[in-house]
């Protein structure tokens, strides 16, 4: 019962693929700006619309009401829209997520190593990778969300509290984590790399969508993929042009993609462990207020025939 | 003979006030009773597309549903107490925001020269968005409740400011001269003839105030918050808890009408010397 | 001994291009205790100039003095009362005659009340002027003016609303403060035998621009009587004044 | 005599008149510049803290600062684009919004009827915060221009609406009573009596509409949007580019106070027949 | 033929728990083409009796009826003239007076400029009301409703602000209107002697409540002269019917 023209089967009917982005550094944004999309689906006869997203949550607002087919997220926003009943499924895992998310401390900052955060201020964003990632880390080291403040903050307010001292500590994500280092001289207290968190990203899909047209889910993949390879293996010239076009110093570009390693796979085994550890986890903290089985939103049947296509050809 | 007449006047008068009463507050139930039309209708359509399956619940959960979550939230979700606490921060920066809006339009819409010096920077400040001012509300003033409060007084500023320099700009000279041939002193001025005469403006203001206090609330509590009704709503909406965002936009509709009607009860009181159009 | 004086006083309006030309030389002086009635055709400035006089209009060219000093604004000692009521409509009727001063004062609800009693408003006291007539609503503004005791009083067209017997009675009222105060008056007017009644000089005004025609002294013992031979000349000889300021053919067949 | 005195009087007139002209140009020129005075002062402070290193240019970028990001963003960034689209979306709300806001608000304030049977539902509709409603014009209208322009005209919708309404309430009986004897039918009634009565109100609304349709363009430019001027100050933000957000806020203000402005010629040519306090 | 008729009217005014009786009992004929003039202490009921007649005004007991149908509202087949001028401050003059007829026909147009020559206006067609002087207003309000040419008029103190000789100018073009177009009139004044110059009847009204005391029939021929014996002696007649009305010990010291 979804209103939207892509759901329509009639082959005379121009079928639209909406895809959704998020920030400036990221695989879909730069296939944007180069039209490999386009390209890719015209011999199709399929046009591509983009919409771009300040988050992962609106995501999967536009999923629900069939407005989006296709989009890129962290883990959060994942676990959050299952635990909504949003209809859609994981294709495809972008990255591990070791490197996206750090605690930073401001520059002097007395605090050193996670066991002083006991006590602190604390700002993240709820909802976000970063929420999972702060809980994870008191874990390791042994704290509870008891033992410290946590402040409520979209990245965009809590910078200037970190800047202004009116918090100890912050919990965020590249590319806040990188321009925060290189503008303020803020510290990393701990990355996920350093705690072995592993806290994968995913591509998403529509369900009746993929449904309708898996040729064209495939399709997506493999653009994707292609993307993908040439953005690793170009990614100095990447740097430079987002840099440019942003008016960023190139120096924070690179850190951040550097740090992005993105990658295209079937959810392994460990990832979904890994994602459903999230899950959990989220529900032990009371962020989401049912258990989920994640892996009913994993999908890995179409990433594995792109990528299977890709070898072949 | 003019006086039988007076009595079967009165008579005829007492009885008819009787009826008059009675019509009256059959009146009274039948104009509230108007104001439940569209909202009823649309709830029933509401709930009707909902059960036919026409509308999907992440999106626009029933009526029912949200009911169902409402009471779901007054018993265990604090729902009051979140309440309590949106309603304090809206009151004060209302009460914040209104108060420096009145006085400063009183001030602006008194003296020529202080509006020529006052009001284009007031203007220029009206349309810079609140969004963009946050981050700067947090450096100054931290993320506590004088950011959130600061936050809602500058939204609620605006329009009682606004509506408090035109009532005074639309005083009729006329009784402008009659205050100075009586010498009125300036207080006596402000007092008895400016708020008099621009207190349907100025009643307006504080309508559009109230409303203004209770919309920058959710932008306020999505700053460094963790109670109150907007972090519920923005809250809910991170995990697509579609029925949780509609229990906290009731409450604001509710609310918005409850505070405005509370006002336009005033109003009535306040004008009741007006000679106006009735419509 | 001259409480107010008015030397050449000219009054323009400037609209756009448009100069009009109101008020032309303009020479008064109003000694203390002395009633001075103004009668001109409708249009002539009789309201411009009291509006001056008042200190409400201070855009003009030439001079107003008062006691001496010059007139730069509107104070209680220059007492008005309009051509229209200019009642606050937000204020009850006692409350419109206090105005400024506290009716929680005894001294002043006293006085509000007598005044109430003498412009015959009993039991209209908490009435709003939307209740009121057009005669009520002009005796209220009478009482607020004669309230506060002003040197000078301006009445523009004060009892214009009201019918003959109130009327009377009004101006029997001013001539009674009038005598008890020795409060000095401007009184317009356009009822000749009002003029004549109530007057020592009466000024007759010709319009476009307003000029002062002539002045006539009234040397009628007071209270005077409209029906005595004397009263009649004087009317007269106004309304010989008035006829040659409009120079209109129909006064004939006005009946007057 | 009367003759001669006219002349002179004349002359006196003419010269006078050459110098009320340039008097008045002179004075308009001082007054543009009182408006000035505020904001230049905070330009020195802020440049001057600014360059004493008294504040993080992260956090306050200096005027100075943000003029070259200014002039790099309409060089290089296409900030002229961004600015046009902004301002097509602003519009087209504003004009939709205000235009129902003002055709409802003379509806509701001309029949107590529908008064009482749409006041209600709309003043509920009044604090019915921006951020909850944008999932489902997103369900309803989709991301597009539809969506955003719908979602500005909400904001632009309500000053206008309850300043219209107010208008119409002040425009006196005794005028009505008037329209009455003369038989005015409907239009006349609302074209030569409740407009031009109503207008000092209407003229408040509309530059309080506009306001709201600038500050509504943050949030619709958030929703799936990837060009104007809001989704510029939100995109700046991810690596707090703050001379580029602070470029947008400052468009803002200049916009808002130039929108102000020539709402305010309007206003004092359309009501060059008002006789009221001027200050 | 009767034109309006006026049965058992009363009119109460409510106001909290307080009831104030205002008309008692008013029964009225009006023939077609009759004159009638209305006098009446100030606050009597005349204009609350008017505002009846025009339609504007419902909440009555009684009946009112125009051609043999009740009034349920105003209509421009009873213009009305009403006592404060009520002008559109956003209109010029002419358009005040041509008001929801358009002044780009040139019938209207030229009607507008005819009654703006009858009321002396000629040089203030395009100044808005606030630069009328009070006197120039009246006459602005007389002229918007004489353009229309109603069946029956009713004027509520309509010269109360005009100076004598404009004053008598209008009577007597309001007498050449109503010979001409034999208009019914019903014309509120507090001028006794206009009262009988105008009417074929007078009415006298007493106060509290407002109640018909009394109906004088005026059968003096047309044009009246007011020095006339005739006329003096229904001037009398009046007067002591008023001041039955009034009973007033004053009205000798009045000197009238
Ligand atoms: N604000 C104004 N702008 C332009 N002209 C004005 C203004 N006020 C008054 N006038 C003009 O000044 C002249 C005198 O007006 P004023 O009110 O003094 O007359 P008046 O003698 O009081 O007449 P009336 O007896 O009718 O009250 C009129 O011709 C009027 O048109
Ligand atoms: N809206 C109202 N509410 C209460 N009382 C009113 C209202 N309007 C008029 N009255 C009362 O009705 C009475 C008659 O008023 P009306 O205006 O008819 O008098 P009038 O005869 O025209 O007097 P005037 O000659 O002074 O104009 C007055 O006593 C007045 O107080
Ligand atoms: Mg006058
Ligand atoms: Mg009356």
């Amino acid at each position: 019962s979804s209103n939207s023209e892509t759901s329509s089967k009639a082959p005379n009917k121009e079928i639209v693929v909406n895809i959704g982005v998020q920030g400036k550094t990221g695989i879909l944004t730069y296939a944007r700006d180069h039209k490999y999309f386009e390209k890719a689906f015209e011999k199709e006869g399929v046009k591509v619309t983009w919409n771009e997203f300040a988050s992962g949550p609106p995501h999967f607002e536009a999923l629900a009401s069939g407005r989006l087919d296709f989009g890129s997220v962290g883990g959060t926003p994942v676990i959050a829209g299952q635990s909504g009943n949003v209809d859609f499924k994981a294709i495809g895992v972008t990255a591990d997520g070791r490197k996206g998310n750090s605690i930073l401390v401001p520059k002097g900052s007395s605090i050193k190593e996670l066991k002083d955060l006991k006590n602190k201020k604390i700002a993240v964003a709820k909802g976000s990778s970063a929420y999972n990632f702060l809980y994870m880390a008191l874990d390791r080291a042994g704290l509870t969300d008891k033992d410290i403040e946590i402040i409520q903050l979209q990245p965009d307010e809590a910078r200037p509290a970190l800047d202004n001292g009116s918090i100890d500590a912050w919990s965020v994500w590249e590319p806040y984590v990188t321009t925060a280092v290189f503008q303020t001289g803020a510290k990393e207290l701990a990355t996920g790399e350093d705690l072995n968190i592993n806290a994968p990203s995913f591509l998403i899909a529509r369900t009746k969508f993929t449904e309708e047209h898996p040729d064209l889910t495939v399709l997506f993949l493999k653009t994707y993929e292609e993307v993908r390879r040439h953005y690793v293996e170009n990614l100095d010239e990447v740097a430079k042009e987002i840099a440019q076009s942003q008016k960023v110093d190139v120096k924070i570009i690179e850190t951040v993609l550097k740090k992005s390693d993105p990658i295209l796979s079937p959810a392994t085994a460990e990832f979904s462990k890994a994602h459903q550890e999230q899950a959990d986890f989220l529900y032990s903290v009371g962020g989401i207020n049912k258990k989920l089985d994640t892996s009913k939103v994993i999908e890995n049947k179409f990433v594995e025939q792109a990528l299977k296509e890709l070898t072949n050809k | 003979m003019s006086n039988q007449s007076a009595i079967s006047l009165d008579k005829v008068n007492s009885s008819k006030k009787r009826v008059l009463k009675s019509k009256r507050d059959l009146g009274k139930v039948t104009i509230m009773l108007k104001g439940f039309i569209f909202p009823i209708v649309i709830l029933v359509i509401w709930e009707l597309t909902g059960a036919w399956g026409l509308i999907s619940p992440i999106l626009l959960p029933r009526p029912s549903a949200i009911l169902t979550t409402f009471i779901d939230l007054v018993l265990t979700g604090n729902l009051i107490e979140h309440f309590k606490i949106s309603l304090w921060r809206a009151l004060g920066g209302f009460i914040l925001g209104g108060t420096l809006g009145l006085l400063v339009g009183v001030a602006v819409g008194f003296k020529k020269n202080i509006e020529q010096t006052v009001d284009p920077t007031i203007q220029m400040l009206r349309t810079i968005p609140t969004l963009a001012v946050i981050p700067l509300f947090i450096l100054w003033f931290g993320f506590g409740e004088v950011s959130k409060i600061l936050l809602i007084a500058k939204g609620a500023f605006f329009p009682l400011y606004v509506n408090t320099f035109l009532g005074i700009r639309t005083v009729d000279s006329k009784l402008f001269d009659v205050a100075k041939v009586l010498e009125f002193n300036r207080w006596q001025l402000i007092t008895r003839l400016i708020l008099p005469s621009a207190l349907p403006n100025i009643l307006l203001g504080l309508r559009l105030s109230i409303g203004v206090a209770w919309l920058a609330l959710v932008a306020a509590e999505l700053m460094g918050s963790s109670e109150g009704i907007g972090y519920l709503i923005m809250d809910a909406r991170q995990f697509s808890q579609t029925s949780i965002v509609f229990v906290g936009i009731i409450i604001f509709a509710v609310f918005g009408k409850v505070s405005d009607s509370i006002v336009k009860v005033f109003e009535k009181r306040l004008l009741k010397w007006q000679d106006n159009f009735k419509g | 001994m001259t409480l107010l004086e008015i030397n050449q006083l000219n009054k323009t309006f400037v609209k756009g291009r448009d100069v009009t030309h109101v008020l032309n030389n303009i020479d008064l002086h109003v000694k203390k205790g002395e009633f001075i009635t103004i009668i001109g055709p409708s249009g002539c400035g009789k309201s411009t100039l009291l509006k001056a006089m008042a200190g409400l209009d201070i855009e003009y060219s030439g001079e107003i003095k008062l006691d001496g000093e010059r007139v730069t604004g509107a104070s209680i000692k220059q007492g008005v009362i309009f051509q229209e009521p200019r009642l606050f409509p937000w204020l009850t009727v006692e409350r419109n005659i206090a105005a400024s001063l506290p009716l929680s004062d005894s001294e002043v609800k006293e006085n509000v009340d007598k005044l109430i009693k003498l412009v015959r408003l009993e039991g209209f006291e908490k009435a709003y002027p939307k209740e009121l007539s057009g005669g009520m609503a002009q005796r209220v503004s009478i009482a607020r003016a004669l309230l506060r005791k002003p040197k000078i009083l301006l009445l523009d067209e004060p009892f214009g609303a009201l019918d003959a017997f109130t009327r009377s009675h009004m101006q029997d009222a001013l001539l009674d403060i009038w005598k008890e105060e020795k409060t000095s008056m401007v009184f317009v007017t356009h009822d000749i035998d009002e003029a004549i009644y109530l007057g020592n000089k009466v000024i007759i005004m010709s319009a476009r621009p307003g000029t002062i025609q002539n002045i006539i002294n009234i040397d009628l013992p007071i209270p005077r009587k409209k029906s005595t031979k004397s009263f009649q000349e004087f009317r007269q000889l106004v309304l010989g004044e008035f006829e040659k300021v409009e120079e209109l053919e129909l006064i004939d067949s006005a009946g007057i």
